[in-house]
């Protein structure tokens, strides 16, 4: 157990604070949107100085730095202490950068990668669709080819920035007769494409954190394709595990804890600090035992990343279900603790900078449930991380039976 | 003996439940949460039924009906998340007025004209800064009051005594909760002229019984509704071939919802029951149905939605009105903690 | 709602309570076992005056009264209060009787009624084998005829009576070939036969509270079965559904959390009472609101009983769930209000009078498993309760792949 | 920078956990429960391989581990349900009284040979009546002494004070407790000699908190035996034609043991490594261990006994030794309630 990262990573990380202390005034302000100029301006000093896209290589705009966790860690811990911005960090980015570098055509890679990191292309993502939530295998948007082009019909739903995009990447069942994973592919298109609709998909927050999008004859050029015809599948899944994780990190759930204990401390009710309060108290220390479990869990998980020597497969698929929950939790607390005024919301003045604690605990029953529901989670931890059977399929009689 | 309803209360629910099933659609909700139209009309109908008097005695023109018939109507209520003042006006403001003599607002309230707020900050869990009183004139704010359109307010101070005081003599500032099929709002007095009630804190700590009993069946008829959207979507929908009420996963779901959930059936009625019946054990009762449906409901509100998988968060199916006032319920009157600590007190097992 | 039971029954009531206080000193005294004579009488007593056996027809030796569930809620009510001596009421009294009053032979019922319901026959019931837990259908003891006899071989499991018993109800399978729930036969049988073997089942208690009995060849005469070669299925079901219902009342929860909130007020840790502990306190009131849910669902279920007018399947079949469930709950708060000293057992004399709560608990959780796990419990509130659809069936192929 | 266990320690699990399932099976337990045979033979085989002086500096014939290596031990240990004064010799009393300088006793106890036992109820949580200091001499009662068996007791006392006292000149009622893997004792004081080890209040303190590291680890280690178990027998039984393994309820109740229990790992490593480095945060990262490993190692406790259905119940598996001592676990050196309330207090957020 060594959880001192080295001399050279120490120097690292003072270089790391010099550029924060050097450059933090040019970063973008809470009114700059995503098609600012400060935003790509900032982009780029954080590019050029290896603390965006560090690992892209420097033919398609990146730094081109080896891979190096540790760096990472400390340019995120530095950057979360100081509260900087971390650039733009869209799907696009994180999603379709790194499926571009592993499958694309140098002539893909050359035409995307760069606008894509540099914020000049917003992308979104059309994987999931109404009648396929948990079960991408069963998308049915197609994709049939007429000539040089694909043409698209169908819809996709969850595109959460669908509205803001130039670009989408997507999947679509371009062989209706194959084997339900064999039959798609992954396909990239101008948002600006006729045939395209989007919807706002008004959530229970009261915000559209999502769209729906809808395809009639959408043609785009055949060329515009990831990988091989019916090889989608793989190609997203790719990427896929990677968003599951990055749903529920520890280091906002101790944050957000935080601001409950600091609620608690400054807050009364009837002249009592709430954290006078034994059973509230309790419940929060409670959360934070959960937490500091999920800290380690965190550390470890970090560890097996640098030394490569531990199984931790189970320590890893276990994060999105409990760190989902916790926060759900935590918000709860955030509301319970403030009574009749924990109901707040919106434009009500009470919610002030003591943040929105409802609107989190919505926002995190949504988490709970997107990305592979509580449900799609515990199936997956008994059979991959303890080695239970799968679920028994139905037999063909008895699909006539149930289905239809 | 008979532990259930009368033929005169099932018939009761079942006219009610009709009632709003139409003009309660979710597009009347929808309207309502976007700041569009009214609860007036809905509010008017259930008057015009006796609902707004059902604790006001025949003579100042009301229903004169009991707090079981009052729970079994916040059940309908709930599982319509209907809007309007049914628990301000119908139960606690009628309860306290008519203890307290003050019966000349009764007529009013009872035919559905007047509607008389509750702002009880000061008592339920006061904040920096509370009403005053001085000469018959109220200072300073109520930081939580139901309803925003009340025409009157009835304004409890930490001492016990109640004031009425109209709507246009104070400042109302409308406040946004998370539950738009109830309103809200903070009242600002600035040596406002009110008119003394009661200096009775035992006829407010009464009205607050009565109202979180009755808020207790609204979360049961909230939560009802909620569970059976799930299991009717949960057989709809399909996913890996199958209905995902097929799954046990999904089934298990469910079944705990219903295991929870239906013994409060039984709860809310005696608990409304156990007020007409001037039983002993009515305050200790409120309180327990108000925290354990708050706790119960929670349960059902979440799970309901995880079973509703993403259309559960969308705003599409409406399910977010329900899971919203099951949330507000939680807190309005008292968070659960709140209101066990008060179970205990009234056991005697703590001060 | 009308929750006084009406003249009649408190002039009921009053006999009730006069038979209690003149007969209370001939109840049997806490050494007197099974087999007592004190036992015996008191148990004539209980017949005679229609406290025992009330509806059981006089010619069977019963005291032959119509049924009413309010009287027999009224014993049931004044016997508990002056804490007396219900009788002996073995699984042959409860479970027995009811089925051969109902689908005995004249013999039989003359045969076995009456020694069942006065404690001359102490019965065993042969239901659960190892194999086939929650899963009664695929039970494997299996009885031959041979001649004028079955012979029986095979194993059952959970009999809780075995070691005191004189007789067994059991099932066995008769018809081998036939569909699962259609093989099975109802039996009875003397214990002293030879070739059963009685194993006591020590269980997590310490205690052996259930056994394992063995069947090599014991040899039966054919006469001794209830209702029809192949019928034991139903011939069983008819009283099953009685059992699920009575592990759990909501009278003993009740009386159970009064037992613990007791203990909070009587016991001091640290000079401080515990019932001041507010963390246990809200715990307390927690699982009291709960046991009150559960007490009006009981008064609910008994108003069904009488007014015959409502539909309370699912007030009904959750009962199980629930109340083992919440009575494990309660008996954890007794342990862990006592600290250290929360984890004596047995002879331990800081057991004293206070209960053993540990006891209980381990005891709650056999009987959340038993009778019907909680997920059998589940599936079934699901499946009858909400109709929602049975679990699919593997296929055959299926089978041959999982199973073996 | 490396988050884990050392080459070092995976060896030492892997030679504890290869000793202990030769040395300890199922039948070990057994005899011991049934009041035969005796942990000795065990205890002398632990200390050989360097175990019961983890604590204890080379100087005084221990092995000069830290903390951290406790907490592997003690993982294995309670993996194992291995009976033996592991917590109250090797850890509690040889931290002690190394840190007090009462260097003595240290080189009996690594070598196994004496065993000293802690009786710390006035301090954990008294009862009735407290142990009373005069002249050396103790008088009263200590309610709660674990093990029965140790040759001397370090006795805290409300003020701080802790002695040391041989077991002859007490005199000794041994407890029966659920967990038969431990053994719990009364010991009563008659002006009984003693002598001063400290009058160090932080030093008792600092005691229970690393006890109370170790207990989570043995929580952790006896719940992950129980989630083995129980995925393995659902993989053997059979009902309705299926393994039972195959039933998503199944499935979902070994997912969410899992969920639970693996952070847990990680959480008692820091846990050891906090007190090694001593950290800031030693105290209150083992509280938090040690109050949430009570919490998920009785749901594990629990969960997993129903997944074994009917046979989890039984004494036939003897699945219930490690329900037992997880549920010991619990309560020993402080309620999690209690413990959580000391997190608070360690914080600052209360008195």
């Amino acid at each position: 157990m060594d959880l001192a990262y080295g001399a050279d990573y120490d120097a690292f990380r003072e270089e790391v604070k010099a550029f924060i202390r050097d450059h933090k005034h040019r970063q973008p302000q809470p009114g700059d949107g995503l098609r600012s100029q400060a935003l790509k301006d900032w982009q780029s000093v954080l590019i050029e100085h290896g603390y965006h896209s560090r690992t892209v290589p420097r033919d398609y705009g990146g730094y081109g730095a080896e891979p190096d966790i540790i760096k990472s860690r400390i340019i995120s811990e530095e950057f979360g202490a100081e509260r900087v911005h971390r650039g733009f960090n869209g799907q696009g980015v994180t999603m379709l950068t790194p499926v571009l570098l592993e499958m694309g055509t140098e002539e893909q890679k050359q035409a995307f990668v760069s606008p894509t990191i540099n914020a000049e292309i917003i992308w979104c993502q059309g994987y999931s669709e109404p009648g396929a939530g948990s079960d991408l295998a069963s998308l049915t948007t197609k994709a049939e080819l007429d000539g040089d082009e694909w043409v698209i019909n169908g819809q996709k739903i969850w595109t959460s920035t669908a509205h803001h995009a130039d670009w989408m990447f997507c999947l679509v069942r371009t062989e209706p007769d194959a084997p339900k994973h064999l039959g798609i592919s992954f396909l990239l298109f101008r948002m600006d494409t006729p045939g395209i609709e989007i919807r706002p998909l008004v959530d229970m927050t009261g915000d559209a954190n999502f769209n729906e999008v809808f395809f009639t004859d959408v043609r785009v050029p055949k060329n515009q394709i990831i990988g091989e015809r019916g090889q989608g599948w793989q190609v997203a899944n790719a990427v896929l595990g990677h968003e599951r994780g990055s749903l529920a990190t520890p280091d906002a759930a101790t944050n957000r804890l935080n601001g409950v204990k600091r609620l608690m401390r400054e807050e009364s009710i009837s002249g009592q600090p709430i954290i006078d309060n034994p059973v509230f108290r309790d419940r929060l220390m409670r959360l934070e035992g959960r937490v500091l479990a999920m800290q380690y869990n965190d550390m470890r998980l970090l560890s097996a990343k640098i030394n490569k020597n531990q199984d931790v497969r189970l320590a890893k698929i276990i994060v999105k279900l409990i760190g989902t929950e916790l926060r759900h939790e935590i918000e709860c607390l955030g509301i319970d603790v403030m009574g009749e005024i924990g109901l707040s919301y919106g434009d009500n003045p009470h919610v002030k900078g003591l943040g929105s604690w409802q609107y989190q605990y919505m926002f995190y029953l949504g988490l709970i449930i997107g990305g592979g529901t509580s449900q799609i989670q515990k199936n997956i931890i008994s059979e991959r991380g303890l080695g239970m059977p799968k679920e028994p399929k139905m037999s063909a009689a008895e699909k006539a039976v149930k289905g239809a | 003996m008979e532990f259930g309803l009368s033929q005169d209360q099932l018939l009761l629910d079942d006219s009610v439940r009709k009632f709003l099933s139409a003009e309660v659609p979710l597009d009347a909700i929808r309207s309502l949460a976007a700041g569009e139209g009214s609860d007036a009309s809905v509010w008017r109908g259930l008057a015009d039924m006796g609902l707004a008097g059902v604790l006001i005695p025949e003579a100042h023109g009301g229903a004169e009906m009991g707090m079981l018939d009052a729970v079994v109507i916040a059940e309908a209520l709930g599982y319509a998340a209907c809007p309007g003042p049914f628990l301000s006006t119908a139960v606690m403001a009628s309860y306290l007025l008519k203890e307290a003599g003050a019966t000349d607002p009764l007529a009013r309230m009872a035919a559905g004209e007047y509607r008389v707020g509750i702002a009880f900050s000061d008592v339920i869990g006061a904040r920096k800064g509370q009403v005053t009183e001085s000469d018959s004139k109220l200072s300073g704010q109520s930081l939580f009051a139901f309803d925003a359109e009340a025409d009157a307010y009835l304004v409890a101070l930490a001492d016990g005594q109640v004031l009425m005081i109209e709507a246009s003599e104070v400042k109302r500032a409308s406040l946004t909760t998370i539950d738009k099929t109830r309103s809200v709002c903070e009242l600002t007095f600035d040596a406002s002229p009110a008119c003394l009630v009661t200096d009775d804190m035992a006829l407010v700590k009464q009205a607050i019984l009565r109202g979180r009993a009755v808020q207790a069946a609204d979360t049961l008829g909230a939560a009802q509704y909620m569970l059976d959207q799930a299991v009717a979507y949960s057989l709809e929908r399909k996913q890996f071939n199958r209905v995902v009420g097929s799954f046990q996963a999904v089934k298990h779901m469910c079944a705990e919802m219903a295991s929870q959930l239906e013994p409060c059936r039984a709860f809310v009625w005696y608990a409304g029951h156990a007020f007409d019946e001037a039983s002993d054990d009515a305050a200790v009762t409120a309180c327990h149905a108000k925290a354990h449906l708050a706790e119960v409901g929670q349960f059902v509100a979440k799970t309901s939605t995880e079973v509703h998988g993403g259309m559960g968060f969308t705003d599409l199916l409406g399910l977010h009105y329900w899971f919203k006032r099951i949330g507000f319920n939680r807190q309005l009157l008292g968070s659960p903690e709140a209101v066990r600590q008060e179970a205990a007190v009234l056991q005697g097992l703590c001060d």
